[in-house]
């Protein structure tokens, strides 16, 4: 397989799988095997898998709560990502972390951030620690148009414009916090335009179109490796389901319309991707298919390998609070 | 009486107020769609008072101020893990702004702030950081432990001249209770014997207020008469009826979900060691979180906060 | 006196005043009669006298730890002011706040935050009650260049945007925080350019200029009562002082020029505007020395009212804590 | 032993360990021009690792997380008072995270937290706020009582593992005392008896341990022999010592520049009254701040935190 396939191809299967991934943890959700919240990426794929593929290992990501498909786009080990959703001591965060702190340091997966906005200064800091070091590693910040509003934001875009700092912001832009629409809390037509306020460039991007994510990253990176600054990316994308799990059923007021999700579903990024592979002669409809079994079958080893491992023991509880150790008060 | 829940109880408090008192508004993130329960209802009826604000909880907390500033009563709704952002403007403006400025202006706020925990949602949203507050003075501090109290609780706050943080512990969201049908308030400052006994004092906060008085039925089967204290409100702190409850039984027990150091059971037993000694029969047990965050995973979150084998033992412990 | 004369000589007896006002503090900070913190406006003058002179009484302004000037313009009580700085009973907090916060309420004046960036928020809500209470009042916050910097800014610029709020921002760039000059700190040329980030005008004014702050100011509240929302604007000025009296001997390195300082003294806001009056012959130079003489006067006496005032009694210690009170702890 | 200030331990402190390891850096507000005066210096030596940030706490505090996390040693510094405005920074990430993502992550950052007090700057500018951190797991907590302590203290900080929230009273900032020549570190958790005695132990924080001394020299004169415990780190707290000193005193007093709910003063009672009840012929005694703002007034702002008069009387009432 040629390089350019062998990506495009990895691209796909990386969507499909967080895909795969996130249809099981809706049954898991309802069937109660998953407890605490989770908030599925389903419909933006394309936006972390797209982003991800322009980026060497050794770079850095950061995440939010809505941060399944940013670990498994940057190569993390889907077993351990669904054993750390149930809360089992092989996750990756030896199930203290769950569905909203993954994170895998060894490859570059900095970790999710509960609180709206709070990884973007962390990642403006990985991005000078990286620099000071002399290396020529970058790190991408994911973060929602909601999360844009927060005033870590601003602080983050500043001291990475100021700094020089090899980071590339990325605003999932899907449109809502919660309920909120993002027309109603951010005050120009685009969260790109935004970018001016940091001389930096700010370039509107079809999150749906995981090429042309690919390629709007792999600008910003060159950027940032070369030593010129950070880039805001702006990814218009959304969201097919509701903002976690199970919220659908406490909402007392209707904040989209059935006709906005499905004029969103006609551009789905798998079909998106799929489609081009094939209308360009890429890959055939069955190699797709073969893309789409291995996936399910890596999602069923996931899951059995989550459901056997053992939780952590009780002995565990105070150890990874300190690297070196003290008693508990 | 009629039973309704915690929730209801807060919605009722917040309709009730609003309808008396045209300044009285409130805000919080996706409130208007009822995201959290409580505010359910209030937009069609309140209109241009309920507000949705944007993920900026330093501006719009800090908005509160100077909306009180100019004459405004408002509520703001948010989850206690989320005040950390928000903290400079309830440190500095909130708390600070009427003593800096000599006691020109009155700032009835009310910042609703919800704590999770026992609920498998990890570290980043399982605090309850009412302690943090209690050593910050210039806010009032209210911790209702059911419907009733909550109703009554938050209409004070409403209609009170001083920012209060009020914190609703989730656990009890769907808790059910019988509350009056009539007007009332509860006032800031008066704890609650919430049962009598004579053995032992348990001071509970919060969901704990529930699993101590489980656990004192349970006991009194042994022949343990539990008596059990709701301080309602930490700032002020009913500091007589505490000491006067562990005159009658000489033993203490405070039972605070509050990570245990600097915690309001250190407080609490601090003030008894200091003020009560002399009363004292046994060492004051505290019952608190373990100064460990919260993990993930059910297996070990349920390690970490207290419940009511902790608080069993703890009253053994002191009658021993 | 015609109106316009009698506006353009309250100006100039408003900046004659916050100069001896803050040329008087000096010489208490060097002897030791004022105690704490002193953080003088000398140079600045314009700024707020412009500003304020646009407003209403019964419109709101906040400030900072640079606030003797802001309180002042705003018609604030140079007597109470004074007294505050000493900390006597007889001040605008009853010697509670001290120079970094006076505050006189019942003039609109909404008090000055130590907390750089901190009143921001308060401004806009502020904002936002007048606005609810159906009043067309108008909000002005001062803030400096190193506030803009912090998340509050954003936030609150945000706020005011989306929500049409009648606030001005004014941003004091005195071109340092502290040590630290504002062209490593912010990433854009001018402060104002920010505004793109909000929708809102952004407008470089001369801060020396008091009559080019005045209509700046104007034009802004003017749109800010006509319900069309904020306005940023930048007065670029400079002060002559160190960041707070007595800092300079602790300071190990320079970090500007004495040329530097030559330069902005010979665009002094006071020379500018008595120069103006007397060449577009509003008034004459002896009016003008009459100004001089009555201010000082009237500081003399701020003084000695400050001086006679008791200090407030050990029993007024807690009061003020809350407004419903309660027992201390 | 040379004399020199606890500016200059804290300085030399800095430059030995940005000699040795070249991961160390130090970051904060016009630094670089030493402003503050601990880092004087410093600039000319470290060039690029000695950087002036902009106002913006939350973001630099959080990108000292970020930088740690991908291998480098950072130093902050600023003021206990905006740390506020960072608070997120400090409890969402460097207090949480390494916990969070199962310890995959050391997160070597030293948070340098001035405090003032008893300078009349006011109530924005006088915040002590180390109860509240010691209420948040995952943070340690060194107080510096001198300068040979502070000097050891923080480099030990330095080369730890772990977000130390270093707090220093700038009441010490010129005091003067004999530091070793000689390469030392002072462990953390090990409380230090900075004068032994047998009627009372007085347990005291920050600047008041001086005075705590100076009210047990004076006392000596009357008969009255104070032991004077010094915590050193409060995360983690040497109970031990503490324990060991009031079973041979029998009495308590612990002096803390806090406020006083939910103080440092409320937690070591607290401990007391449950682990060292039976050794304990008195009550406790809390000498805090009072629960009120600092005032601007010279007037007033003696009456608010604790000076040796204080001291002295809660030490009689000990004793009594
Ligand atoms: C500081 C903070 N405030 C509020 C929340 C609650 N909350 C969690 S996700 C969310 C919406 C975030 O919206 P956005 O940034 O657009 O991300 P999305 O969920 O759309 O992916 C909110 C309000 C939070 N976790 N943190
Ligand atoms: C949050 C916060 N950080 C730091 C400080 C310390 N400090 C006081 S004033 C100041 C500089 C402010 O600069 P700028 O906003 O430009 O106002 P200027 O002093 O130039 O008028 C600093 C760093 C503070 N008071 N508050
Ligand atoms: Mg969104
Ligand atoms: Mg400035």
């Amino acid at each position: 397989m040629d390089e350019n396939k062998e990506l495009l191809m990895r691209m796909l299967r990386l969507m499909m799988l967080i895909r795969a991934f996130d249809e099981n943890v809706k049954v898991m959700v309802q069937s109660a095997e998953l407890v605490g919240a989770a908030h599925c990426y389903i419909g933006e794929e394309a936006v972390a898998v797209g982003a991800c593929a322009a980026l060497r290992d050794d770079d850095y990501i950061t995440g939010n709560h809505r941060s399944h498909g940013h670990p498994l786009a940057k190569g993390g080990d889907v077993r351990k990502a669904m054993a750390e959703l149930l809360g089992k001591s092989t996750g990756f965060c030896k199930g203290k972390g769950g569905s909203m702190h993954l994170a895998d340091f060894s490859i570059g997966i900095l970790g999710e951030s509960g609180i709206v906005a709070s990884a973007l200064p962390v990642a403006v800091g990985a991005a000078l620690g990286t620099k000071m070091q002399g290396k020529d590693r970058v790190v991408v910040s994911f973060f929602g148009d909601g999360a844009s509003n927060q005033g870590a934001c601003h602080e983050a875009m500043n001291l990475a414009a100021i700094w020089k700092l090899p980071v590339i912001f990325l605003c999932e832009n899907n449109q809502y916090a919660v309920t909120t629409s993002f027309n109603e809390s951010v005050a120009v037509e685009n969260i790109s335009d935004r970018a001016v306020a940091y001389n930096m460039p700010g370039v509107l991007v079809d999150g749906q179109d995981a090429m042309a994510m690919y390629e709007a990253t792999t600008q910003a990176v060159a950027r940032a490796r070369a030593g010129q600054g950070p880039t805001l990316l702006e990814a218009r994308t959304y969201r097919y389901e509701e903002h976690s799990e199970g919220l659908g059923r406490i909402l007392r007021e209707p904040y989209r319309t059935e006709e906005e999700i499905d004029a969103w579903r006609q551009r789905d990024p798998i079909d998106i991707h799929t489609a081009m592979l094939i209308e360009q002669g890429i890959a055939t409809q069955a190699e797709v298919d073969q893309v789409q079994s291995e996936v399910a079958t890596a999602i069923e080893e996931a899951l059995q390998f989550a459901r056997e491992s053992p939780y952590p023991a009780p002995e565990d509880l105070f150890g990874d609070m300190y690297a070196d150790p003290i008693p508990m008060p | 009486m009629p039973e309704i829940t915690f929730v209801e109880a807060l919605n009722q408090a917040i309709k009730e107020e609003m309808r008396r008192d045209e300044s009285v508004f409130i805000m919080g993130e996706s409130i208007r769609g009822g995201i959290y329960g409580v505010t359910g209802g209030l937009s069609s009826e309140f209109g241009d008072r309920v507000i949705d604000t944007p993920l900026s909880e330093n501006g719009f907390m800090g908005a509160a101020v100077g909306a009180a500033a100019v004459g405004m009563r408002p509520i703001v709704q948010s989850l206690s893990s989320f005040m950390w952002v928000a903290m400079d403007q309830l440190v500095s403006q909130a708390a600070k702004m009427r003593y800096m400025f000599g006691g020109q202006v009155n700032l009835p706020i009310v910042y609703r702030c919800g704590m999770n925990y026992g609920n498998n949602i990890a570290a980043h949203h399982t605090d309850r950081p009412y302690p943090m507050f209690m050593n910050m003075p210039g806010l009032k501090i209210a911790i209702p432990t059911g419907p009733a109290d909550a109703k009554g609780l938050l209409k004070t706050a409403i209609r009170g001249n001083d920012p209060v943080m009020f914190f609703e512990d989730n656990n009890l969201s769907g808790v059910r209770a019988e509350v009056p049908e009539e007007e009332y308030t509860i006032p800031f400052g008066v704890a609650d014997v919430k049962r009598e006994g004579s053995d032992v004092t348990v001071v509970a906060l919060a969901g704990m207020l529930r699993r101590a008085l489980a656990v004192a039925e349970a006991l009194e089967e042994e022949g343990i008469s539990v008596e059990v204290v709701d301080p309602r409100t930490i700032v002020p702190l009913d500091k007589d009826t505490i000491l006067k409850s562990v005159e009658k039984t000489g033993r203490l027990v405070v039972v605070d979900p509050a990570h245990k150091s600097c915690s309001v059971a250190s407080e609490i037993s601090a003030m008894v060691a200091q003020e009560g000694f002399w009363t004292l029969q046994a060492p004051i047990q505290r019952v608190a979180s373990l100064d460990c965050h919260f993990p993930f995973s059910p297996a070990l979150e349920k390690l970490v906060f207290p419940n009511e084998e902790k608080i069993t033992d703890a009253i053994y412990a002191a009658v021993a």
